[in-house]
């Protein structure tokens, strides 16, 4: 059996992992656009910031390819060929296949802006090389302009504060992390961020640029010495959907990981599927996500079997001593009854639909929120427990004396 | 492979097993010197409801979904099935804490995550369990 | 009201140093005695509450706390002790009978300990228990008189019912309602575990607990409480209770308070009610009517259960035994005025009854002299506290011991004596489900039979020093004790022979 | 201080031979016996029992009495007369030695229970004569019965055994069986009467060694009427043995069964029946487990039996030659009765040998 692999990122690795849990023979492929082992994305601003080294970002072990039996090419995939089963790469060859796993994972998003190519210093932020650009690129005494208050932009924000001499983030959103957070939860993270020293241009974003001078939409200028365009990424999706593979915002596929075309999985931030909180398929780009889902692929093409069933969106962000978690559908719903906490620093809100934690968001205290996690993942019907107990403290309670009797006492 | 099982039957809400936690990870060799004055961060903790008392440690799940979520690796399960973390990789982004279905993910006062991993550096025996006095906490096989 | 102020019997000695303020004491005890007091940080004790259970000190992490005894003092009066006095203040202040519990605390003469084991030197070897087999089976029940064989020969080795025991030791009657739900099951694993018998008192028998038949005695007293045909069937013997030596002549009392559902089911009483037995039997006026009530037992389970008439000792006791020996009873168990309790007037505990050492020698020796002896088996009780006084009570004639209080201490008991207020700090005299669960069966189970393989191991010992290595060799055996500081009289009932002599 | 007064523990030398055929001999050989086992006993007690010597009168009893003087003799002999047809009262003769020294006054009488006195007593007339030495024994002052079944007698003194012997003149007796004894008591009585063999009727006991057991198998014993007046271990066995074999009917094997009994590690191998019945002696008659070492041989009409302790804690070996078995402390003795043998076996503890004469038309 010949197993290919797109992409080389942690869903890419639970892939290779799942496959080696059925079969340890089969000859694995991974087609790695980026000249770097599989990294953990999410600690470049870290790695910014100083907290990781550069040689810990990785998934794993050096020797994890080889162990695994698992060869690596770097190049990129441009097309495939459903019919015979091979993948077209940039440099002209073709890798045949039997099971082809598809996790691009994402790319950034940088729209037409007037005046962009006057900027000597911009960025991207989503790979790690971008981070080793940028960080030559900086000084102490560089000011860094984020565009995007998106979760890549702040946390680009929070790596950089301690080695530049300014952080300004715009966004035209006006408020932070919007796509998350509403004004109230906001402003609280941007109450907080701003004590911390990060300045902020909301509702109003770069009109364009002129070499190192920002003309904002409000008429005013911004000076910077490093741009960074944090504006979102898309799914990078576009060889899979001209082969004629089935698309929402990204590749469609079922609980077992599978793809319209026959075949072919995929996994990670490049997938959407469905929310169990939301009760419809959506992108729900996370690590664990694509760690399981990376994995269940693996098992299914290896021709075992596994569902990744109870995947959900859930994030855990902090900003130097804020944190903020979320799980599931939190928007506001009619139909789902909301519980609310606030402190002033602080806020919890759980979202319950039919007896069932569908959502919540905490910012502040989120100690032992993976139990509310849990309750949504397991669609535990909560009717018998006491609400506001409930948003007090999280505790195994709810989920009654037999759960813990075996998950707690060991009794089978 | 042996487990930290904790029999609610037999738990008496008495959170000796908090301080005997709080204190084999304090690397002090007395506990008044470890603990006084100090707010404890233990890797277990008693929940309560009432009459109902009951104390919760990492399960060492066998597939655990706090590795799954771990953005830096930091957390690890060794051959012996002990979750543990690498402080050194760990970068206290939290993902750990909103996946874990027991909340027995934490963090002590410098924002440092702190989990059970079993003693395995303190000794044979686990000290919530050895502190146990009414045997509520045991260290026992159980089926993985 | 200042005059009705108890001096308290207990100091609470906080180390504040050593004190981490992790409120073990505060949650762990049940009389109220400490308490965190946030706004100071600081630990605060009522030391009017405290019992000197030692529950607070042994939980303490830090070993922080000590109970005292209170060295504040009324003026010393040789006449007028103190304890004295404040039990007069009490009596003033409430009018009522003074209550206490477990054994006779006042300084009568222990002869256990005035008597001393003799050991095998030159003439006869000693046996090591180690290298050789030591046997402590006992077999407890009626013997017959005479042999009987078949037309070919072949004995006839039909026994009337015996208990078999693996050691010579039980666990005598304590009540489901006096003590908990955890302690019971203890008490029957570990019976079961070890081969004995442990002896449901006068509260009937738990549902849970049929499974140790074998290893139960069930016990029938005069407030019948429990009793029904199935129950008389469980166990592998009956116990008529007629008297109990911490208070002979009174019946059983337990508050309403410990008689919840459980309880209430087991003992078929009312939920909440007083359980209090009637001083006598009342179908039981004299030794005939005795009689009926063993045979009546020996009629309802078809003569298949040895019937045990458990007496206090009182001062005929050898009379009263031999009585007993023909009354058709198996096995006479015999309550020394040192007996525990869960509950009895203080002034009866520390004022009635005789030792057991006394009542032992002077039942033995009078069966014996009316060659009745192999009517019935002898079981004694009442402060039985090591594996040297039970070697000494064989020796003076006992088939076997009862143990309670040692089992008790075994459980965790701190002799605190206050059972009688059910709240038991270590979960044995309790019903308080907070209260019982903090006795584990499991580690009661494993204490009871760590206690009792230790004693085994030493009684063999002491066997095999003797040069016994049987323990049916030992019983009566008395020429293997001598008295030290004892006079004549006490030599005379003893049977035994001063050291020297 | 005399035997009884005190208790009384010694280390002796044990022998007998007994002739299956039923052969009768001369104890001469078996006095002889005695000589090499000379250092297991002290000069402070020795004796011997013989079966088969009094064929003449053997349908009477044959009671042997030590007497310290004349006067407990004449009431002694006044109580006989009220129970016994005396159909014989003399001196027994013995040989003066050297060696053996202040003996007391040494009388035998064969005798006949009178059958109207039976009658009134309404017993058999062996527990009737149960009764008699008992009496004499504990209510006599000066007076000891230390033999008193048919066609039997025991001899013994204080002195060695083969000086005891020869003092009784026992190579001019003939019998199918003796037993014999040297005892070494750490005490230093100088009480006739508490020399072995010791009997009741037509049981005797030599015995070697000191049981554990004593007061609680004493205490049992006396719960039937026996008294124990010397404190001595072969007292109680002598007891023991007529308690069992003549009024509880038990065989001799069922007798070892119960006074050396199996451990219980042992009864659970054994098959049902045997297990069963060990079982049932180990219930009713625990309190005649005999504890600590001893090698005894309890004689009997017919028979005799050696016995060690069910640890054997005490030497003891057996031996055959033609219809003859020997049985000493020592393999010595058994040379000197006979050089040559056909078998020599040390019995296992708690493992009686028992051997009878066989029955002759």
């Amino acid at each position: 059996m010949k197993y290919v692999i797109i992409g080389n990122g942690p869903a890419a690795v639970s892939c290779i992992d799942g496959i080696r849990s059925v079969d340890p023979d089969g000859s694995i492929t991974v087609i790695s656009k980026e000249d770097h082992p599989a990294y953990f994305r999410p600690l470049i601003s870290y790695y910014l910031e100083g907290k990781s080294k550069a040689e810990n970002i990785y998934c794993r072990r050096a020797d994890f390819y080889e162990s695994s039996n698992c060869g690596v090419i770097h190049s990129e995939a441009v097309a495939i060929d459903t019919d015979n089963r091979s993948v077209m790469l940039k440099n002209g060859e073709s890798i045949p296949y039997d099971r082809l796993c598809i996790c691009t994972g994402s790319s950034p998003f940088v729209p037409p802006m007037k005046g962009l190519e006057t900027v000597e210093n911009k960025y991207t932020f989503l790979t790690v090389d971008d981070s080793f650009a940028i960080e030559k690129a900086i000084t102490k005494d560089s000011r860094v302009l984020i565009i995007g208050a998106g979760l890549i932009g702040l946390k680009c924000a929070e790596g950089l504060r301690d080695r530049v001499q300014s952080v300004t983030v715009c966004d035209l959103a006006p408020r932070v992390l919007s796509s998350i957070l509403d004004d109230e939860c906001a402003a609280i993270v941007q109450k907080h961020l701003e004590n911390c020293g990060i300045g902020f241009s909301l509702g109003n974003t770069a009109d364009r640029f002129d070499g190192n001078t920002a003309m904002m939409k409000d008429g005013s200028e911004i000076g910077f010495d490093v741009l960074v365009l944090a504006l979102g990424v898309r799914p990078n999706i576009g060889f899979f959907k001209e082969a004629g593979g089935a698309c929402g915002r990204a590749i469609i596929v079922d609980n077992e990981m599978k793809t319209s075309v026959d075949g072919i999985f995929a996994a990670g931030d490049c997938v959407e599927q469905y929310d169990i909180s939301f009760g419809d398929k959506r992108i729900m780009a996370l690590l664990p996500n694509a760690n399981l889902g990376g994995y269940t692929a693996g098992v299914n093409m290896a021709g075992g079997s596994a569902e990744f069933d109870n995947a959900v969106p859930m994030n855990s962000i902090g900003f130097w001593g804020l944190h903020m978690m979320t799980a599931g559908t939190y928007a506001n719903d009619e139909n789902a009854q909301m519980i609310e906490e606030k402190g002033e620093k602080s806020i919890k809100r759980f979202f319950i639909k039919n007896n069932r934690l569908v959502g919540f968001i905490i910012i502040g205290d989120v100690k032992s929120a993976g139990i509310y996690t849990n309750l949504i993942r397991t669609q535990a019907d909560i009717s018998a427990y006491d609400p506001d107990a409930l948003t007090k403290n999280a505790t195994l309670l709810p989920f009654g004396e037999n759960y813990r009797r075996k998950t707690l006492g060991g009794v089978v | 492979m042996k487990r930290v099982t904790v029999h609610e039957e037999w738990c008496l809400g008495c959170h000796l097993c908090e301080y005997n936690c709080a204190f084999a990870n304090s690397g002090l060799a007395d506990m008044v010197k470890a603990l006084k004055n100090q707010k404890i961060t233990p890797r277990i903790h008693v929940e309560e409801d009432g009459r109902i008392h009951y104390a919760v440690s990492c399960r060492h799940c066998e597939d655990p979904i706090c590795i799954k979520g771990c953005i830096s690796g930091a957390l690890q399960k060794g051959a012996d099935g002990v979750v543990t973390i690498d402080h050194d990789k760990c970068v206290g982004c939290l993902s750990c804490m909103l996946l874990c279905p027991y909340g027995c993910i934490t963090t002590d006062e410098n924002e440092t995550v702190l989990k059970c991993e079993l003693c395995v550096k303190n000794g044979d025996i686990p000290a919530c369990v050895q502190g146990c006095p009414n045997r509520a906490i045991v260290f026992e096989e159980v089926q993985t | 009201m200042p005059i009705n102020f108890i001096l308290p019997e207990f100091e609470v000695e906080r180390n504040d140093y050593r004190c981490i303020r992790c409120r073990v004491c505060e949650r762990q005890c049940a009389n109220g005695v400490h308490r965190y007091d946030p706004d100071g940080d600081v630990m605060l004790s009522d030391e009017t509450k405290c019992v000197d259970c030692q529950r607070c000190v042994c939980l303490c992490p830090t070993r922080a706390l000590k109970i005292k005894k209170n060295d504040a003092a009324l003026r010393t009066n040789a006449n007028w002790k103190q304890n004295t006095i404040l039990e007069i203040y009490k009596q003033a202040n409430t009018g009522g009978v003074l209550l206490s519990s477990m054994g006779n605390p006042e300084p009568f003469p222990v002869y256990w300990d005035k008597i001393l084991i003799n050991a095998s030197q030159v003439t006869n070897p000693s046996i090591d228990p180690l290298r050789e087999p030591m046997e402590t089976r006992v077999f407890l029940g009626k013997k017959p008189h005479d042999i009987e064989r078949d037309a070919n020969g072949e004995i006839n080795t039909e026994l009337p019912p015996q208990i078999e025991l693996e050691l010579p030791i039980m666990f005598s009657a304590m009540s489901y309602g006096s003590i908990s739900y955890n302690a019971h099951k203890s008490l029957a694993t570990a019976a079961e575990a070890l081969g004995i018998c442990y002896n449901t008192g006068e509260g009937g028998l738990h549902e849970d607990f049929y499974q140790y038949g074998k290893n139960t005695i069930v016990q029938v007293a005069s407030g019948r409480f429990g009793v029904y045909k199935d129950y008389l069937e469980a166990g592998a013997a009956i116990e008529i209770k007629m008297g109990q030596g911490a208070k002979p002549g009174i019946g059983g009392h337990l508050p309403g308070t410990k008689v919840g559902a459980d309880v209430s089911k087991t003992r078929m009483i009312p939920e909440g009610s007083d359980a209090i037995s009637p001083a006598p039997h009342h179908d039981i006026y004299s030794i005939e009517d005795l009689r009926q009530l063993v045979f009546s037992l020996k009629e309802a389970t078809e003569y298949q259960k040895p019937v045990i008439v458990k007496v206090a000792a009182v001062h005929n006791i050898a009379a009263i035994a031999s009585g007993i020996a023909r009354s058709g009873a198996d096995i006479i168990a015999i309550d020394g005025f040192r007996g525990g309790t869960g509950a009895a007037p203080t002034r009866i505990r520390d004022n009635v009854g005789i030792p057991i050492e006394l009542a032992l020698a002077a039942v033995d020796k009078r069966l014996r002299d009316e060659g009745i002896r192999q009517n019935v088996s002898l079981v004694v009780g009442g402060s039985v506290r090591s594996a040297s006084d039970v070697v000494k009570a064989i020796a003076l004639g006992a088939d076997a011991c009862y143990i309670a209080t040692s089992a008790l201490l075994a459980l965790g008991c701190h002799l605190c004596r206050t059972c009688q207020s059910g709240k038991c700090n270590w979960g044995i005299a309790t019903q308080d489900p907070e209260l019982v669960k903090r006795l584990n069966p499991e580690t009661g189970k494993e204490r009871l039979v760590n206690l009792l393989t230790a004693w085994k191991h030493e009684i063999k010992e002491m066997m095999g020093l003797m040069g016994i290595n049987s323990i049916e060799a030992l019983r009566g055996n008395r020429l293997m004790l001598r008295g030290v500081g004892l006079n004549e009289k006490e030599l005379e009932i003893l049977g035994i022979s001063h050291a020297g002599e | 201080m005399r035997e009884g007064q005190f208790r009384n523990p010694s280390g002796c030398a044990i022998a007998a031979e007994i002739s299956r055929e039923g052969r009768r001999f001369s104890a001469e050989k078996i006095i002889e016996s005695m000589i090499p086992m000379h250092d297991r006993s002290n000069g402070l007690g020795g004796g011997f029992a013989g079966y088969g010597i009094y064929p003449k009168y053997k349908d009477f009893y044959a009671f042997h009495l030590f007497y310290d003087h004349r006067h407990i003799k004449k009431e002694v002999e006044e109580y006989l007369k009220e129970r016994y047809e005396i159909v014989l009262s003399e001196e027994i003769p013995t040989r003066k030695i050297p060696e053996i020294t202040d003996e007391p006054i040494i009388w035998r009488y064969f005798l006949n229970p009178l059958k109207s006195v039976l009658r009134s007593a309404q017993l058999d007339e062996k527990e009737f004569t149960a009764r008699v030495v008992m009496h004499i024994n504990t209510k006599m002052d000066g007076a000891y019965v230390f033999s008193s079944g048919k066609n039997m007698g025991a001899f013994k003194a204080v002195g060695f055994p083969e000086d005891v012997g020869r003092f009784y003149m026992l190579d001019e007796y003939a019998g199918y069986a003796w037993t014999s004894h040297g005892r070494y008591p750490t005490n230093t009585p100088g009480w006739w009467g508490g020399s072995h063999p010791f009997g009741l009727l037509d049981y005797t006991v030599v015995h070697n060694g000191e049981i554990s057991s004593y007061d609680a198998n004493r205490r049992f014993i006396e719960m039937f009427g026996y008294k124990c007046t010397l404190q001595t271990d072969t007292e109680v066995m002598a007891y023991i043995a007529d308690f069992l074999l003549r009024r509880k009917g038990l065989t001799p094997k069922e007798m070892a069964e119960i006074i050396a009994a199996p451990f219980w590690s042992t009864i659970a191998k054994k098959d049902e029946v045997n297990a069963e019945r060990l079982t049932y002696f180990r219930t009713i008659y625990s309190s005649l487990l005999m504890t600590g070492p001893f090698s005894i041989v309890v004689g009997y009409t017919g028979g005799l039996m050696a016995l060690n302790d069910r640890l054997k804690l005490r030497s003891m070996v057996a031996a055959e030659k033609d219809d003859m078995v020997y049985i000493a402390s020592e393999e010595t003795a058994i040379r000197i009765m006979s050089p040559e043998i056909d078998r020599i076996w040390s019995p296992a503890g708690g493992e009686p040998v028992i051997v009878e004469v066989m029955p002759h038309d």
